[in-house]
């Protein structure tokens, strides 16, 4: 049985340590904040320039000027700060935000992410997806294993690229793949799912190690 | 402290002025090149981009994190076609935009943010180009420079410096000195920064002393002109809350 | 808010240490590189330059505006011959720093303020290297790069990351966002986000909540551990007054 | 008579307009700040990060934490903000300073600038020196127009540059020089002072006229 959006999350928030500034993408990303490990202090990096989000304002305290990257309401927290568009994107660009956790349409068995634009639809642009991709220490992609019957886990992206080799880790609702020095490792599959249906399914190469990996990846 | 003079003729009558279109007298011509401060739409210069809408210029180009939406921000210069070029980095809100782009009566030179963020601030420096990481590999990076540091590729980006820019601010002072609310502040700062002349709305204007010098995030010095601006629509993007 | 846990072994235990000893533990060793806040003696890690000159270590590679004084600033730990480079824009006022590099025991990397300022704001900020026209056609271009844009010379400067930051702010609170005070803010927010590891000395700990949002000059974020110094010296190095 | 640096002074602060940010160097350009004309609105930038300097504080007023780029204890004003070194050197850079009124061991005849150091004399550094020379708008040199015999004003300077072809004006105890299209132009003698004994005493070439010009300088 695969993985649900919020059983997804909760593997992700694995990823999470003590500490950790966190930058989440729209979508399942999201997700992850509801499964912090309770008493674990993790901070919320909107690249709009809030550090320190919290959740979304009851009706009496939306503030125009409390929004997060997605330009939804937001609210301030205890040990909030705002930053202006340079130092919040310096931030992410010099390495200082210890994780992002980022939707995508396709992945590559390089590494490389594709999660902006699919051309000949609506152009919206990347905003700030290329930035956070290139700086972010450590990129952790969410994201189904399959469109219709396609992979998005795939030899080579054939959508314009969001960054090239910076994908750490994917987690898709089948299974859990890490970069590995070498080479894309499957690392955990979804209950129920087997290898043959998760290699069915993958367009990319991997190798399989069920047991142990994910303290090399990069 | 000198106390502010006002100026007839040659005479500096100080910064502030009263209302946008006071503010941008003698200043908007067609061509012009414009840094527009925001995030989509929360903390937008928003009577200034009306003064501009009103004065009808035409063919400008815009310095912007977003394309604003159908009618607020950077959108009301879309809606009158006084946009030629927008250098942006997120257009996904905007039928107006999308439609003219599609037409090709409209340029987008799409900039991730980040590095849009950091041109306006080196062209306000005198830094003419700086390299990043962001977009390496990408077709941000066609066209432009590629280059090796210490084991890793970067690609050149140049900065930006405009004929004007359009800033909003919380508070300022006679002197111009601003302070930004909460993530209003965003793009505003580096636009202020980069332009030859720098127009600030604010909500609240205060007499100089009243501002603490630590908390003045753009300095006056790169500050021509304020007005305060009165009825401040701040519009909401996305209204989301939660129930206790 | 998520209360800050105390920590044992590999659990976080906030940022919050006892002192500078504390605050330093298990970071010092020989060769490292260090940012300094701090202009002349206004606004100087006093305490952590004390703590590290108290450690012993040597072949330090230190980045700051000045060479300190005979005694204060980065002067402590050239007393005690810890300092291999110095990379600083001014070295005027320090007779002891002036006899190791007549001596060849110290060596250092003449570099403008302006240019130092920025080499440490784009180290942090992912920047490895951009153009600036300071120091075009002087010995500050030599075995640089000089490239023209648009009509005009500018020079490549690299960026700089160090191992370590030494600030002093005013005041901080438990997440580390730190608030400096007037002029003794200076190189601080630069060499802040400069290094992998920043350590922060401050006037005033206060809890989570009692800072201004919008006043915080360096955010959290990029601070690792703070403490509070006991009796600031904060040493002046021209004391000049006016009679009324 | 030669000017005295009282004088020299006072004809520096001829360039001063009303709004002008301006940033002065030490020994004679710090005199500038006597002589602003009544009423004029001038705001002095300190490139330590102190824009809006007032004058030095009384002894009950001095802080440790308020301090020029000399070092020097001064005090704030009521326009007073405080900024970083990168963004007060931005500031520099970018050309948002209109003018900077600086001392010089030499200047050349195509408006080089050597201020910051004699080899073999005691090593300082540039300081900010080499930033302001090349960012100001509008460099203006206040000097004696000798050191013992010999010219400060030169073909080409034998001190390490601070900065190439920068200078704008140049304001000595013998005369007011501008650099225009044409070149170096003497466009003011001190009072009793000759044409010949100016040639006599410089080593630059240099065009006169001594009506009009100055509005056409770099």
């Amino acid at each position: 049985m695969a993985w649900t959006r919020e059983q997804m999350a909760a593997v992700a928030a694995q990823e999470l340590n003590d500490g950790f500034y966190v930058n989440l993408g729209i979508g399942i990303p999201t997700l992850v904040a509801n499964y912090v490990p309770s008493g674990m202090h993790i901070v919320l990096h909107g690249e709009n320039g809030l550090i320190g989000t919290g959740p979304f304002p009851l009706e009496h305290e939306v503030d125009a000027d409390i929004v997060n990257a997605s330009k939804q309401t937001v609210t301030e927290l205890p040990l909030t700060s705002y930053v202006d568009s340079a130092t919040s994107f310096g931030l992410v660009r010099g390495g200082h935000i210890d994780l992002a956790i980022l939707g995508a349409m396709q992945v590559s068995e390089t590494g490389d992410i594709a999660n902006w634009t699919v051309p000949g639809k609506t152009l919206k642009g990347m905003g700030g997806a290329m930035d956070l991709v290139a700086g972010v220490k450590r990129v952790v992609v969410l994201m189904e294993h399959t469109a219709g019957d396609k992979s998005k886990l795939v030899k080579q992206c054939t959508l314009p690229l969001t960054g090239r080799g910076v994908v750490s880790k994917v987690i898709t609702d089948l299974g859990e793949f890490e970069f590995l020095p070498e080479g894309l490792t499957l690392v955990a599959l979804a209950p129920d799912v087997s290898l043959n249906e998760i290699r069915a399914k993958t367009e990319a190469s991997f190798r399989v190690d069920l047991h142990g990996a994910g303290h090399e990846s990069r | 402290m000198i106390a502010l003079a006002q100026r007839e003729g040659v005479f500096w009558m100080g910064k502030i002025y009263e209302g946008a279109e006071a503010a941008l007298k003698g200043v908007l011509r067609d061509g012009l090149t414009i840094a527009v401060g925001g995030f989509g739409l929360c903390g937008i210069p928003e009577h200034g981009l009306e003064a501009v809408r009103q004065s009808g210029v035409k063919n400008l180009t815009i310095v912007s994190i977003t394309g604003g939406t159908d009618d607020a921000g950077v959108g009301v210069l879309l809606q009158g076609h006084q946009v030629k070029k927008l250098i942006a980095s997120y257009v996904g809100e905007n039928n107006v935009l999308m439609d003219q782009f599609t037409k090709k009566e409209l340029e987008i030179e799409f900039c991730p943010q980040g590095t849009l963020a950091e041109r306006l601030r080196a062209g306000g420096f005198g830094i003419p180009a700086f390299y990043t990481k962001t977009g390496v590999g990408t077709i941000v990076a066609e066209g432009k420079e590629t280059r090796t540091f210490d084991g890793r590729d970067y690609l050149m980006e140049r900065g930006i410096f405009c004929d004007l820019a359009l800033v909003k601010a919380w508070k300022a002072d006679e002197e111009g000195n601003l302070v930004y609310r909460k993530a209003a502040r965003n793009l505003n700062p580096v636009a202020a920064v980069a332009a030859r002349l720098t127009v600030a709305e604010v909500e609240h204007l205060v007499p100089n002393g009243q501002l603490d010098p630590d908390l003045v995030h753009t300095p006056g010095l790169v500050v021509q002109r304020v007005f305060k601006g009165l009825n401040f629509k701040k519009p909401i993007e996305r209204r989301t809350t939660r129930t206790a």
